[in-house]
């Protein structure tokens, strides 16, 4: 029963929908659906990452080097445009969820062979990737005019009314979707995160599993590393600064449990999108841009007490079998 | 031989501007022969992270200081040691206060500024109109002194109104979503006012974007090579800036003269920096390096590849 | 009831699967032997031996989860290595395992079917058909539950039929089966009778585990029996007795095992009146006297582990008061039972009991660390001299006091729990499944402390499921059912079939309930 | 019946101390600071100077107060990434107080007061409510932090009062500082609250197995509460140092800390998931991040590519001994 109606996402969705109306009454332009569509739009990278993020969470591990992988792979792409204006898009793209998915692995692969714990690995490898951005770059930005018109152009173009980024955002949505359901590996995610022991005994690596988690979580961060520099065109060391926190919160608030097997797709988009209405409606309704710290902070402990309340396991009833048995 | 060492703490690596300012600060010390330039600063723009650095510099017993700071306030203590040790303290750009450094070398003078950045708007809006402020973080104080001169000139604009001030943070992509904002919340707005050359460009951007080339202007404090797109596209109409390389040079010279020549840093005192004529210090020991120089589609060609 | 279902076939069959000469050692412990086992097409082998025989272990080797250190299995003659779980499944080899191994967060289908899912044509899981599929094996097997039942909606009965259900979907020529009645009620249980009778007539191999002698008399053709992690002998069931195959699997006959119990009862320590939770139990009511050793008997799951754990302050009651030494005590936590002289060895010996990454000394300590420190200041010497008292007094054997316990061998490991305790001065020591999964000698060591430690006056409450432990050691029995306390048996009432009775809920007395 | 078993001796200790300390993480990791002294000395001409070296223990000092709160808390299996947003609420409540006319000493104690209530909040949500600390704290870390942009906004305190720049800027003699006589106070309480204490042995036995502990007795919820509080405690110390170093309050103080104390206190071998780590190590760890900034600074390295060697150095430490006993294994099958 519990199956047909996720109430955690409904919740969620309901929470959104509560913040719209808030909003509207303040400022009417804000519900109207070129504006949601530019929220969306905006949104679309923290939605991408989350999802990434939640394969990862989901396998009990974390991956804090998601920003410092977007904004080096950012920088790469950019300057590879600036040497080589005339690279066609698509292999821009393939560049840049290539490099993600490398950096992805070298998490996966000292989780995985050397079990040092994820959050120790990518503690480390945020800080050598940013690193990395300044040795390439020298420090210095690649600014919008540096970049190709077609480069910067990408995720603007629109198709179908929407700009390529929100497409980004809706097809790694449904992809995600078919996976997290229809696919052997979105069934090992879960069971590797619900019960590791239990996954050894089905004959599902578990290692091999967290692997391809943080494979996956990187090349998504390598797509939105490009998707982001060309969208604001330029590229320097600090890009995304601190998002790695926004998008753990994007899946906190999303009801994925921290400790592993629990969430889904739908809850992680929602997630992004509460902290997306959040950062895009505090300056249209005239609050304080200084209170969106607080805010999203408060709505990560109120979602998380909220998630653990209605997730407390029910436990084996042993009295109640005996009334029904009897 | 024993080269003077003159540091050049700026806010953080790798912005453009400051990037020319090292350019013209090794500029000047070509020209003084043996002057050591170290270009350093933190990689964001925190407070913390200047210290740190500082705190280096003084143990290598440099020479001379020149910051641009990202906090008024917290720098103090930091730079006063280096003075008790017999380190000549500057700021420049963006100053400190008066108790951490023997001057500060403002780009031009602030009120000059303020008008100026009020100016580049409202010369676009003869029958007056809707602007509002894109700043840098808010704790910049170069930005925040800008903003209280021109509000000061406000009655010299009537029909002028400025609906409000947001921050983003010398991030691009923040810059880029308040000005979104911005335009949104104010439908009927006529200049976007960015005194922060990323500021400037993220919103030039987001007026792209949003399809409103001709309806909003962006203005503000730029550089050429950053902003030649924004003024192609119409985005923006002209910007101003002074020449950070000037900047970096004259605060250079200044460095020199007060820790090699005996130059004494106190109200009223006329010091020399170089091709760039002298500074006469104010009460507050600061004083200014030239007028804003302003850019627009007829001269921008010229200096887009420059700085 | 009982009529035997079909008549062995012949046994010049050759075997499916034959192991050979397999060993296989965990850090201090041996827990194959070069053993050997064969198993026939259309035949039942049961595989017999104590708890610890390494049963489970010879399941987990044939499933690809350990590897052997050594010796040879072979399918149909061929040597194979069975190297992940896959390998076995392709081999055609499938298992209940002892423990649940299942996925609380998914559907039963996605239980029954993850890694083998029926896919479509773009290699996507086939949702319709793996329900389809799953209600069908669910249907077979008797569950009264949907395939979209969500796992953890499920009680422990239901997960072990989805663990059967699992078992059977992969198409098999070997099931194995590890106690996979345990769990279930008597309705369920006949069904898996049948089940193992339709899958025996489809040729298939089956190996089944089980503690209950009925049922191995019931189904098995052919029996094999492992003690200590050796083999030691196999055959047809039809050609062996009851008797011998017990002897055969314990090395001795089962009296011998347990100590005199010599001790004096002495007035009332302990009067547990009216103790209910809202889930878990209800109207527990029992006293406890000084010297005595009180057995609780129960099926696994009867609730006699939550009563203990509420008694020693874990969980919660919600009525109930308890008397010590005819006061009211309020236990709200283990600090408070401890500070009443009531301590608790868990059943759960990794979790619960020892502290693994503390070392021995440390964990023997623990709950004494107000005797041997000053002012909440460590005294070292004090409590090396704590521990080396209480190692010496159990037959610790350890490299030295500051191993790692977690190095140490179960039994071992055990004993650090007892002694932790017992350095407390209880008056009240708890044992939940005291010898569950320790050696033949530990296991003796460990009754005849117990009695030694009644014999000093100390209170022993004993949870077990072993009968013969249960009989053998104490004074007086209560057997729990379903949170209940089911009976109360004293002297000569504690025979095997009460107990069994009790714990079962069977009013009329049956025959061949228990070994 | 078995006969009565002979009692065999078991010894109190396998290796003798010095194998022990030999063999230690500490003796590693001091090995790798020792290394790094040389080196430093030899790289710049100016690291040799006692004014020099106490210049560059600013680095660390503030940072390390908290990673041995934080050692303990993490030790217990448990994480605070909100330390640096304490700060940042600390100090603003120090500037609220001192708009009201607060001295120096209601100063001190208002910064740790909110310290110690930051602490309570969050032990309240995990120890309460049994939430997960890594998600409790990342939600009050942006919670404290944005307490103080509502009370600040693009405004600072400033003007603590000159007795005040004692805590970050006095000296107690020739080159030591106030805060390094701090950091030596809290190294030694710390090291012997989890050394030497039952209240450090509990910690322990709660990190390797809370469940035991609990079934052992332990009050493993109240430890865990303390844990929390004391993290507090010690980030309202850092709090007063660092705004009387700053001598100014702006709620973007002490951004970033919140990793770099998990990092010194990962480098000092505890480890992140619970059960061990000595305060020792978390010192030595301490002095080697304090060591390579400042070298690194001498030789005006930008902070982001120190960053890297920290971020080597974290994984590096953690990795080479399973390579090297990967290796091992290999070669003896
Ligand atoms: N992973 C392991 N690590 C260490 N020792 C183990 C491990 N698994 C099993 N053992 C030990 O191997 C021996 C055999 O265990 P096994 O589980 O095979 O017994 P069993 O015959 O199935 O017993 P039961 O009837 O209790 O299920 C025991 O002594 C056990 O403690
Ligand atoms: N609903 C369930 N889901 C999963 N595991 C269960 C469930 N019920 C019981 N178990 C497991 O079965 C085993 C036996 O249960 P446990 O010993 O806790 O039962 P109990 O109530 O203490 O009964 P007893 O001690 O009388 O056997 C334990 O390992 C327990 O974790
Ligand atoms: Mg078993
Ligand atoms: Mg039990």
């Amino acid at each position: 029963m519990s199956r047909l109606i996720p109430v955690r996402e409904t919740i969620l969705a309901a929470a959104i929908l509560v913040l719209l109306l808030l909003i509207s009454s303040r400022f009417a332009g804000f519900i109207a659906p070129s504006n949601l569509a530019n929220v969306f739009n905006d949104t679309a990278p923290l939605i991408i990452l989350a999802l990434g993020q939640m394969v990862v969470i989901l396998t009990r591990c974390i991956d804090l080097s998601v920003a410092a992988n977007l904004a080096l792979t950012g920088m790469v792409v950019a300057m590879i445009n600036v040497a080589m204006p005339g690279l066609p898009i698509p292999v821009i793209l393939a560049v840049a969820v290539l490099l993600g998915a490398v950096m992805g692995a070298v998490n996966g692969i000292l989780v995985w062979k050397l079990s040092i714990p994820p959050i120790v690995v990518t503690l480390g490898t945020m800080t050598i990737f940013r690193g990395i951005i300044f040795l390439i770059s020298d420090g210095k930005w690649v600014n919008s005019h540096e970049m190709s018109p077609a480069f910067t152009a990408f995720p603007r173009m629109e198709l179908l009314g929407l700009p390529v980024l929100s497409w980004a955002a809706i097809i790694t949505i449904i992809l995600f979707g078919i996976m997290m359901a229809r696919t052997q590996f979105g069934r090992s995610i879960f069971a590797v995160g619900g019960n590791p022991h239990a996954a050894v005994y089905t004959g599902i690596d578990v290692g091999r599993t967290q692997f391809w988690a943080f494979v996956v979580s990187g090349a998504l961060a390598g797509l939105t590393g490009y998707l982001w520099v060309s969208r604001f065109a330029v590229a320097y060391v600090d890009i995304a600064g601190g998002f790695e926190l926004e998008v753990v919160a994007a899946c906190v608030i999303g009801g994925i449990s921290i400790a592993g097997g629990i969430g889904s797709v739908g809850g992680a988009v929602l997630g992004a999108i509460f902290l997306g209405v959040v950062k895009n409606a505090l300056p249209v309704v005239n609050i304080s841009p200084f209170w969106q710290l607080a805010i999203s902070g408060s709505a990560i402990l109120i979602a998380v007490a909220f998630n653990s309340r209605s997730g407390r396991t029910k436990g084996r009833i042993i009295l109640k079998s005996a009334e029904a048995t009897q | 031989q024993d080269d003077v060492r003159i540091a050049l703490v700026v806010k953080a690596l790798g912005i453009g501007f400051f990037e020319a300012a090292a350019e013209g600060a090794e500029e000047a010390a070509a020209e003084l022969g043996n002057v050591e330039i170290i270009y350093t600063g933190p990689t964001d723009t925190t407070a913390e992270g200047q210290i740190e650095v500082i705190n280096a510099l003084i143990a290598q017993n440099v020479d001379a200081i020149a910051v641009s700071s990202n906090d008024t306030d917290a720098l103090v203590p930091a730079l006063q040691r280096a003075m008790q040790r017999g380190i000549t303290v500057i700021s420049w750009d963006s100053g400190v206060a008066p108790e951490g450094r023997q001057l500060h070398l403002n780009p031009s003078s602030n009120p000059l500024i303020g008008n100026m950045i009020i100016k580049l708007a409202a010369d676009h809006l003869p029958d007056g109109g809707e602007v509002a402020l894109l700043s840098a973080t808010t704790t910049s104080t170069n930005q925040n002194i800008w903003i209280d001169e021109m509000m000061a000139v406000m009655g010299d604009y009537p029909g002028i109104e400025v609906v409000a001030t947001v921050y983003g943070d010398d991030l691009a992509d923040k810059s880029y979503r308040e000005a979104t904002g911005l335009m949104q919340t104010y439908p009927e707005l006529d200049a976007i006012i960015a005194p922060t050359s990323v500021g400037i460009v993220a919103a030039a951007q987001a007026v792209v974007d949003a399809g409103k080339v001709g309806e909003v202007n962006v203005t503000g404090l730029g550089l050429p090579s950053e902003m030649a797109g924004a003024i192609e596209s119409g985005a923006s109409q002209s910007f101003a800036i002074w020449n950070p390389i000037d900047l970096g040079y004259s605060a250079t010279m200044l460095a020199y003269e007060l820790s090699q020549n005996g130059a004494v840093a106190e109200p009223g005192a006329e010091i020399p920096m170089g091709r760039m004529g002298s500074l006469t210090l104010d009460e507050n020991n600061e004083g200014a390096m030239a007028d804003p120089f302003v850019y627009d589609a007829s001269n921008i060609d010229q200096f887009k590849s420059i700085f | 009831m009982t009529t035997r279902i079909a008549p062995a076939p012949a046994p010049d069959v050759s075997p499916i699967v034959s192991m050979d000469m397999i060993t296989k050692t965990f850090p201090g412990v041996k827990a194959l032997d070069q053993v050997k086992l064969d198993l026939f097409p259309g035949q039942v082998t049961a595989l017999v031996g104590e708890n610890g025989a390494g049963k489970s272990t010879t399941v987990k080797i044939l499933t690809g989860i350990y590897q052997p250190n050594g010796g040879t299995i072979r399918i149909d003659g061929d040597p194979v290595v069975l190297a992940t779980p896959d390998d076995a499944s392709q081999a055609g080899i499938t298992a209940i395992h002892q423990e649940t191994v299942l996925f609380d967060e998914l559907s039963v289908a996605e239980n029954i079917y993850i890694g083998h899912a029926p896919r479509t044509r773009l290699g996507l899981i086939d949702k319709a058909r793996m329900h389809q599929d799953a209600s069908a094996l669910l249907t077979e097997i008797g569950a009264p539950f949907s395939s979209h039942t969500q796992l953890r909606d499920l009680g422990i009965a239901n997960k072990h039929l989805v663990a059967i259900a699992r078992a059977l979907s992969v198409d098999a020529r070997v099931v194995i089966m590890d106690e996979p009645t345990a769990a279930l009620s008597h309705k369920e249980i006949e069904e898996l009778y049948e089940l193992v009778e339709t899958l025996k007539s489809q040729g298939k191999a089956i190996l089944f585990i089980s503690h209950k002698f009925d049922e191995i008399f019931r189904i098995a053709d052919r029996y094999t029996v492992f003690r200590d992690g050796a083999f030691v002998a196999d055959g047809q069931i039809s050609d062996i007795a009851e008797n011998d195959l017990v002897k055969m699997m314990v090395g001795r006959s089962v009296e011998q095992i347990f100590p005199q119990t010599n001790h004096e009862i002495g007035e009332e320590v302990l009067k547990v009146v009216g103790y209910a939770h809202p889930t878990e139990f209800a109207d527990i009511n029992f006293t406890l006297n000084k010297g005595e050793i009180l057995g609780f008997y129960g099926l696994v799951g009867a609730g006699r582990s939550e009563f203990m754990q509420a008694l020693f302050g874990i969980t919660k009651p919600s009525k109930g008061v308890c008397r010590i030494n005819g006061n009211i005590e309020v236990i709200r936590s283990p600090a408070d039972a401890v500070a009443n002289g009531i301590v608790y060895v868990p059943e759960d010996r990794g979790k619960q009991g020892a502290i693994i990454g503390l070392p021995i000394f440390q964990n023997i300590t623990l709950p004494s660390l107000d005797k041997t420190s000053r002012k909440g200041f460590l005294k070292l010497a004090e409590e090396f001299k704590l521990a080396r008292e209480y190692s010496q007094r159990l037959d610790l054997r350890a490299a030295s006091l500051d191993q790692d316990v977690g190095n140490l061998s179960g039994g071992n490991q055990q004993k650090v729990v007892i002694a932790k305790w017992l350095a407390t001065q209880p008056q009240v020591i708890i044992l939940d499944e005291p010898t569950k999964g320790i050696d033949i000698g530990s296991k003796a060591a460990v009754h005849e402390f117990m009695a030694e430690l009644a014999a000093q006056g100390l209170s022993v409450i004993m949870v077990s499921s072993e009968i013969p432990e249960v009989i053998g050691m104490s004074d007086r029995v209560i057997v729990m059912r379903d949170g209940r306390i089911a009976a109360e048996v004293e002297g000569d009432d504690m025979t095997p079939e009460t107990l069994v009775r009790h714990a079962a809920g069977i009013t009329t007395p049956t025959e061949g309930a228990a070994a | 019946m078995t006969t009565a078993p002979q009692t065999r001796h078991v010894p109190d200790r396998l290796n003798s101390r010095a194998a022990r300390i030999f063999k230690s993480w500490e003796a590693l990791l001091l090995a790798v600071a020792i290394a790094i002294f040389v080196i430093n000395s030899f790289a710049s001409p100016y690291f040799l100077s006692a004014w020099n070296l106490s210049d560059a223990t600013f680095n660390f000092t503030e940072k390390a107060m908290i990673a041995f709160a934080m050692a303990l808390l993490i030790i217990s299996g448990e994480i605070d990434l909100s330390v640096a947003s304490i700060i940042a609420l600390a100090s603003t409540a120090m500037g609220l107080a001192l708009q009201y006319g607060a001295g120096t000493p209601e100063l001190v104690i208002i910064g740790l007061t909110v310290g110690v209530l930051c602490g309570a909040f969050n032990g309240f949500f995990v120890t309460v409510l049994g939430l997960p600390s890594i998600v409790v704290t990342i939600g009050t870390m942006s919670l404290f932090r944005g307490i103080s942009f509502i009370i600040l906004g693009d405004d600072a305190f400033r003007g603590y009062p000159a007795s005040f720049s004692w805590f970050g800027q006095g000296y107690i003699y020739w080159v030591f500082t106030v805060e390094m006589l701090l950091f030596v106070i809290i190294a030694v309480i710390y090291g012997v609250l989890l050394h030497k204490t039952n209240f450090g042995r509990a910690v322990y036995a709660i990190g390797n197995n809370p469940t035991g502990a609990m079934f052992s007795g332990i009050r493993v919820a109240r430890v865990k509460f303390i844990l929390f509080l004391l993290t507090g405690l010690m980030s309202g110390v850092a709090a007063v140092c660092l705004t009387s170093r700053l001598g100014s309050t702006r709620p973007s103080i002490a951004t970033g800390m919140e990793l770099e104390v998990v990092t010194m206190v990962v480098l000092g071998g505890v480890n992140i998931l619970g059960g061990s780590g000595t305060i020792p190590g978390v010192v030595i760890a301490a002095f080697v991040m304090g060591l390579v900034t400042f070298g690194l600074g001498l030789l005006n390295v930008p902070g982001i590519v120190m960053s890297i060697f920290i971020g080597l150095l974290l994984i590096g430490v953690i990795a080479l001994p399973r390579l090297w006993a990967m290796a091992a294994a290999r070669r003896t099958p």
